[in-house]
């Protein structure tokens, strides 16, 4: 009943919303606008009541894990616990309901807001100037891309190459791409890291960042990061920190400190903003002071002596600034709950965030590694990669099957055959808002797959709401929508 | 600590179990010239209590719509939002999940984003439609990047001077770098003419890039502009009010290519700018070119009708850098609240919330036009529910006036960089009128500005 | 997972809130408060985090089936859809927040709220004094019959008996009872209605009130009840109606305009404020003009010439009030919803309600008839009671085996075993918020139901989170809470 | 119309199934004389945009704690209310769900509920708590009600004279119509003497109604006072505030036989007094006279453990005229808040909430009291989180100073019937300090009555 289509809920003539009459003298609409303009006839809306809205979609709801319900040990995605005081504080008049043009007298409680969180992620970083424009992650990327060929630009330089290595996220090279940027993948080391010797020889002064994660993808500490920064730096490249991991570092070392000179933030990872079931992010970036100028306008500034009918705080284009990125301002909301997180944690509390988060992932890794080896590193950071391929080769069971089975037991998959460097990837995020109770009740489920039969294993999940889908026919003819096409 | 859950007695038992033997430890990969030797330098923590009157305390030095009236407009309105969106969008099951990559534990979202593209479909006219891009704005790059790849033709965008500035400025932050020439034709009298957009294609031009209604409220002849893009060849895309297909002619009516706009007005708060909701819809034909996210209809092992990710191949973690696009999310949490909304205004409704905008945006710019000293510049043009006021004493004087007697009126255009002219007026403001806006307080501003 | 106890949860020196240090100078708490009357032990509350406090309830939550997620005819509740603007409107700040002794002057809008939904409330009973301070129906009942006894004193009658049909809801007598009368409970004709004579019978100058639900528990109006009434006034007895079924008769008929003297409504029920799992209902009473003065205080009272500083409403204790009957004014915030309920729908829409309640109603009754007789009354109101007592003689099958097995096809289950007086009873009440296609796909599944091996039936549920629960042994050694009693 | 289904093809349909003409036939039953022959007369529908700006503009006519220092108690408290409880109990399937007659489908409620009633024992050290009864007024006249059952005493019940007015009003409503007498020992400087409590017991006395702190928010003897109930074979009965266990001694730790408590300040709204919470615990050998519901452990066919609506022979539907109440709901939604209020606190958090309010309430007092007119008048008393302050110039001169400077006080004694005297200072006003009070407000409310 849940999933039959909204579509198939709708009857003419039926109402899910009531609009009253006109308090204005109606003019006849072909008299206001020409009648070429007008629709002929009415959009091919479904006509729903509101009962049946809701049923609808709260049953659909209920068809999905989450993390208000499940283990969701998705790795790289840091699915931490969305604490529930930021959605109230977020709604808040005065919050919510403020209109990007209003003049920013009526503004200063937001732009203070704003303000502070800028303070608070330059320090955290360790990167004085920061941009809070930038809709996620990927966005965050090309934007400091494009603030680094400015910058470039600006001094006379035109390097055409982005850097990274073959553990990268696939929007690094995706954003190196649309900024216009050659891409120049580098091999891994064994122990998972970046290659130095690659690296050094892909260096030149065609090179214009070097873009890496760090902690990188695989859980591990670059822990040449400053010499690598230095032989960027050497021959004139700057360095990007991909900062998805940084729910691995808060409090103990800074991007700025090891040699970054950029980097963006995931809100919605680090700083528990809601992953709205695949967004909205938001990902700030921090950058060195020399590359202030050249951000995409407008940034928060306060003005010390504002003065009697001054404003404490303004919105500023940088002199130099890329221009825009986006409209307005930024994923604002996402902002707000990543700053009610801030303010909530303090430095003691962010630290201890990072402390737990690795914790948590050491000590999942350290109960199964008998049983799913993770090829690289001994200590990890805040998640780890295991490789299910030595029992794939024995039995056929894939990360796949594992993933999919997991389910079964009431626990979200980790993510799966990310990073492509490692075969049969499972790739595990525990986040430090975990009990050890669910680790290891999470380990001991794994011990018990592990023990299923392999041909039960293929075709799980066998409980959920569907078994698994064929994505090869759906990809072969695409059906993206449920009418037919008018 | 909030949200922590090892006591230390269980950090004891984790840290044997891992063989070490503090979590100091754990990050001894961490160089120690590279630590952190101090505390971070930020604020101290506020328990929930001071935090909530901390940001109380904010949010009462800010002035909302509940405080003042909102006649606000320039991309983002202050449409009514009905409870039952709120109420789907803030169940946990909803904002607590992330993207839908186990679709055996995900087929609430994938229904509903499937749902979600239906909708559009059905709203625009169009063949197919994405899960959602960031927002409007960034919308009009990733159409141009997507039509450059369609047409092969790598140089050359043409953007109507009408354009919202601040997409056009989001258009040549993405472009220029690619040395991809934006030519923008200059708008006069509030709607751009035809025969200047003739002018400025040629055959080498990607896509022909129309706001309709336009950022100054009025009507483009989209179809005719329509048809001139296509006469070169090029693509043309639409960017739309979504409230406007109420009783506007749908792009897909009049053969757009590439439908796009800012979706916030259905069912999205303002919340200070973001996050909105960018909806990008295409023709069947372009599907694998287009960017962002796409749910797919299949079916699973027992043939049961089912939802997934669909044409993941287009998508950075496979293409890397030949992607159609760096972006790797949607904004599903507004795009849920989109297909609430669309769903309960249903046919009938989008109707009608379209001519009640209209109806009193016609009246209060009737009657705003007999205040002396106040003008519609562009009396002759057709607009949906925004007009552009213009003030003999300047928009200043306006704004100020309108602002003591509790009006938000704007965006000037004097805020933005016109680098074609298009928005010259400097005495003009925007003026937008929802269907929120009552008669009593349309005439309660006009008292009170000629006063 | 989902089941596991909220205790088993608490490791000792978890979290779920913190509090900030104290902002005054602090003195300890033996020099503030009496050695002798501090506790020894802190109490035995559990230690949880907050994420797993939100996991443990949201995961319980998914286990009831509820109006928003299925069909829900539980007769005699009026489980129709509860509006979410309502939810919205009713924790407004200003609505939400004010304290029960405020200074009147700061509470106009509440105030003229709730006198607005007195004066609606009177109109749509037909009577003209009304209080909205019952906390449900049954505190309703007992003001209402306290409220009659006063009046009585006040005129130096002293009646001790209330009447009242056997198919009345177990409230009605066990009001009387408390309020200190005498219960007689009367027959029912064949036809399900009262019985007129054993009414005549047991009337007398003893009689205070006759106590009838109309439409009555069987779903049928009281035809007679002109008759009924006449006959209780002649002896100088009063009428109280019971108004949970007010849904059927909306802009219909009115209590007042039948013969009712007094009647209380179900907020909760007809003006859909949510069942909440239970409770808060609201139960307000209208009364007749020559009962007003006894109505418990306060009542709401608007002031047409208030002058410059004194308040346009104001808060009264009637004249010869019976007293409190709680404290403060009501369940406020029930009522709250129940005003926007009444304000959306206008007179239209209130008989649109009823008219399309008692449609669902005879529609599900006449498409089910064949398979589910219902003994009594040709057409229905807005419920009917159907018997399984033909089906149960047949092969064995109880109301409860089908009321068990509608669970897993994704129906609640009606209320089955009331009334008293039909065997097998299966009350079933669709309300206006259902469609036809729903109705449809309910009585498609009772047949399909009535098709299935009774030995399965009476396994039944067979789907859902548990199998049926043993209530004999909860009773015979209850376990009221998950401790050791200290 | 909202919420409506039936379209008028639809209709026809039904009809035809039932086969009638019309609805209007329906209706039949209705003798047409006893019919309405004219539309109810009641305001104009409005559409959920205008609700919401019709209210919205009621609410701006009162006046919240949002925009005044609320200070006021009696029974009501402005404590803080975490996010998390809003969150759960926003939550369709606790709020549009019934009470649970189907165990099976019912899990959730009778889960919750069954762990409200194991916390609430927690909390007040009881042996047993039923799941809820309506609010702390009515509580009194179930435990009075419920004593007579017990002890077989019908005739007399004794309260102090510090029990809340409204609450001694109850129960004088609800047991005057018996002919059981409601004798109050009045109280004398703030508290009652147990010694004036020990003259009024006798033999036929069902039971000893403490609130402990009491309305003036002393505290009493309660264990002495219990001890003086048990001594004449009367039950003792313990109003107390839920906040106040963080700190001081449990019922059940001086063997009080009913515990019963308004609840609101476990996560409830103040609301405007309702719908709030009854709490009701007693000791195990009174479980069957308990009045209200009561979920207890049981196991399924399977032998899983699971919850259900337990010794229901005690309720109306069973006994009709002999059930123990009349109550037959429960406030299951105020009581899942409090649940989730008491599983956030836990046992350290209802420590410090109890002691910042004390801690607070004391220094208010104190800073109070310096000031010149200013008066506790029973400074020997010890006090919770609330005192009474009595003003040489009058109880409105000090509530309208107070209020001039955005300070909720009150209520009034003066506001009260007060039979024997008990709240006589006509100068006083009580004064609830909670946690959500800080240093800055207590000395801003000073230095502006100082002024």
């Amino acid at each position: 009943l849940a999933t039959e289509s909204l579509f198939a809920l709708s009857q003419p003539g039926r109402r899910g919303a009531e609009l009253p009459e006109a308090d204005v003298p109606v003019k006849p609409l072909n008299e206001l606008l020409p009648t070429a303009a007008l629709a002929i006839e009415p959009t091919g809306l479904p006509e729903v009541t509101e009962p049946d809205i809701i049923r609808h979609f709260v049953n659909l709801s209920t068809l999905n894990m989450c993390v208000d319900t499940h283990f969701y040990p998705l790795g790289s995605c840091t699915m931490k616990y969305n604490p529930k005081r930021h959605e109230r504080l977020a709604s808040l008049p005065g919050i919510v309901d403020l209109h990007p043009y209003q003049n920013p007298s009526d503004l200063q409680g937001m732009l203070a807001l704003l303000y502070e969180t800028q303070e608070m992620l330059a320090e955290i970083s360790g990167l004085p100037a920061v941009s809070l424009q930038p809709a996620a992650g990927a966005q965050g990327e090309f934007t400091a891309l494009l603030t680094a060929k400015a910058y470039f630009e600006d001094r006379g330089e035109k390097r055409t190459k982005v850097l990274f290595p073959n553990s990268a996220h696939g929007t690094n090279p995706a954003s190196a791409a649309i900024a216009g940027f050659d891409c120049v993948q580098l091999a891994s080391s064994k122990a998972g890291l970046v290659d130095l010797e690659d690296l050094k020889a892909n260096l030149d002064d065609q090179t214009a960042v070097f873009m890496v994660t760090n902690p990188n993808t695989l859980g591990l500490f670059e822990k040449d990061i400053k010499q690598i920064a230095d032989m960027v730096h050497e021959v004139g490249g700057l360095v990007y920190i991909d900062g998805a991991n940084m729910n691995a570092i808060l409090g103990y070392t800074r991007p700025g400190d090891f040699g970054g000179d950029m980097m963006h933030y995931n809100v919605h990872k680090t700083f528990t903003g809601p992953h709205g079931a695949g967004g909205p992010g938001s990902g700030p970036i921090a950058v060195r002071d020399f590359l202030s100028d050249f951000l995409p306008g407008p940034v928060i500034k306060r003005n010390e002596n504002a003065g009697e009918n001054g404003d404490q705080y303004t919105l500023e284009n940088p002199p130099k600034s890329i221009g825009r990125v986006r409209t307005f301002y930024g994923n604002i909301g996402i902002v707000v709950r990543g700053y009610c997180y801030l303010r909530t944690l303090g430095a003691k509390g962010l630290k201890a965030v990072s402390e737990n988060a690795v914790l948590n992932a050491n000590y999942l890794k350290a109960i199964l590694k008998d049983v799913l080896p993770v090829p690289n590193g001994d200590l990890c950071m805040h998640e780890f990669v295991a490789s299910a391929s030595k029992i794939k080769a024995e039995n056929g069971v894939t990360a796949m099957d594992i993933a999919k089975r997991l389910l079964d037991f009431g626990f979200h998959a980790p993510t799966v055959y990310f990073p492509l460097v490692v075969p049969e990837a499972i790739m595990v995020e525990p986040t430090e808002t975990e009990s050890k109770e669910t680790l290891d009740a999470f380990a001991e489920t794994i011990r018990k797959i592990l023990q299923e039969d392999p041909e039960y294993l293929h075709q799980a999940p066998h409980s959920t709401a569907i078994s698994r889908p064929d994505e090869v026919v759906a990809a072969r003819h695409p059906i993206l929508q449920c009418c037919e096409p008018q | 600590m909030p949200y922590l859950f090892n006591t230390s007695e269980q950090q004891q038992e984790m840290l044997q179990a891992i063989g070490v033997d503090s979590t100091e430890d754990l990050f001894s990969n961490i160089p120690q010239e590279l630590r952190l030797d101090r505390p971070l330098n930020v604020p101290p923590a506020l328990t929930e209590m001071e935090l909530q009157a901390h940001v109380s305390k904010l949010a009462a030095d800010n002035v909302g719509p509940g405080s003042r009236v909102c006649m606000l407009g320039g991309g983002a309105y202050d449409h009514f939002i009905p409870a039952a969106v709120d109420e789907i969008a803030r169940r946990g099951e909803f904002y607590t999940a992330y993207t839908p990559y186990q679709a055996e534990a995900s087929q609430g979202s994938l229904q509903t984003f499937f749902e979600f593209q239906s909708l559009i479909c059905q709203l625009t006219g169009m063949d197919v439609s994405n899960a959602s891009l960031y927002e409007g704005g960034t919308c009009v790059s990733e159409a141009a990047f997507m039509a450059m790849r369609v047409t092969n033709r790598h140089d050359r965008v043409v953007l109507l001077g009408s354009l919202h500035p601040e997409y056009r400025q989001v258009v040549e932050t993405y472009l220029k770098h690619l040395n991809c020439e934006v030519v923008v034709v200059p708008c006069v009298n509030g709607s751009v003419d035809p025969a200047d957009v003739d002018a400025a294609m040629n055959d080498q031009t990607a896509c022909l890039v129309i706001q309709h209604p336009n950022f100054f409220g009025t009507l483009e002849e989209a179809e005719q502009l329509t048809e001139i893009a296509h006469k070169y060849g090029a693509l043309s895309v639409v960017s739309y009010d979504p409230i406007s297909l109420g009783i506007l002619k749908r792009p897909g009516d009049y053969g757009a290519d590439i439908a796009i706009a800012e979706g916030q007005s259905l069912g999205t708060p303002l919340q200070f700018g973001g996050p909105y909701l960018g909806l990008f819809s295409c023709s069947e034909k372009f599907v694998r070119r287009m960017p962002g996210r796409l749910i797919g209809q299949t079916v699973d092992r027992n043939g049961k009708r089912c939802y997934v990710l669909n044409l993941q191949a287009r998508e950075q973690h496979i293409r890397r850098d030949k992607a159609t696009s760096n972006i790797c999310s949607n904004q599903g949490l507004i795009a849920i609240r989109a297909a609430v909304y669309l769903a309960l205004l249903g046919k009938q409704g989008i109707r009608e919330v379209a001519e009640l905008c209209c109806q009193k945006a016609h009246y209060a710019a009737e009657q705003l036009a007999q205040i002396e000293g106040l003008q519609l510049p562009f009396p002759e043009r057709a607009f949906f529910k925004e007009f552009v006021l213009s003030c003999s004493e300047g928009a200043d004087y306006l704004l100020r006036k309108a602002r003591q007697a509790g009006f938000d009126l704007g965006p000037e255009l004097s805020r933005f960089e016109w680098t074609d002219g298009s928005g010259a007026d400097q005495t003009g403001v925007l003026v937008a009128i929802t269907e929120q806006r009552t008669r009593e307080e349309i005439d309660r501003l006009v008292t009170a500005l000629k006063a």
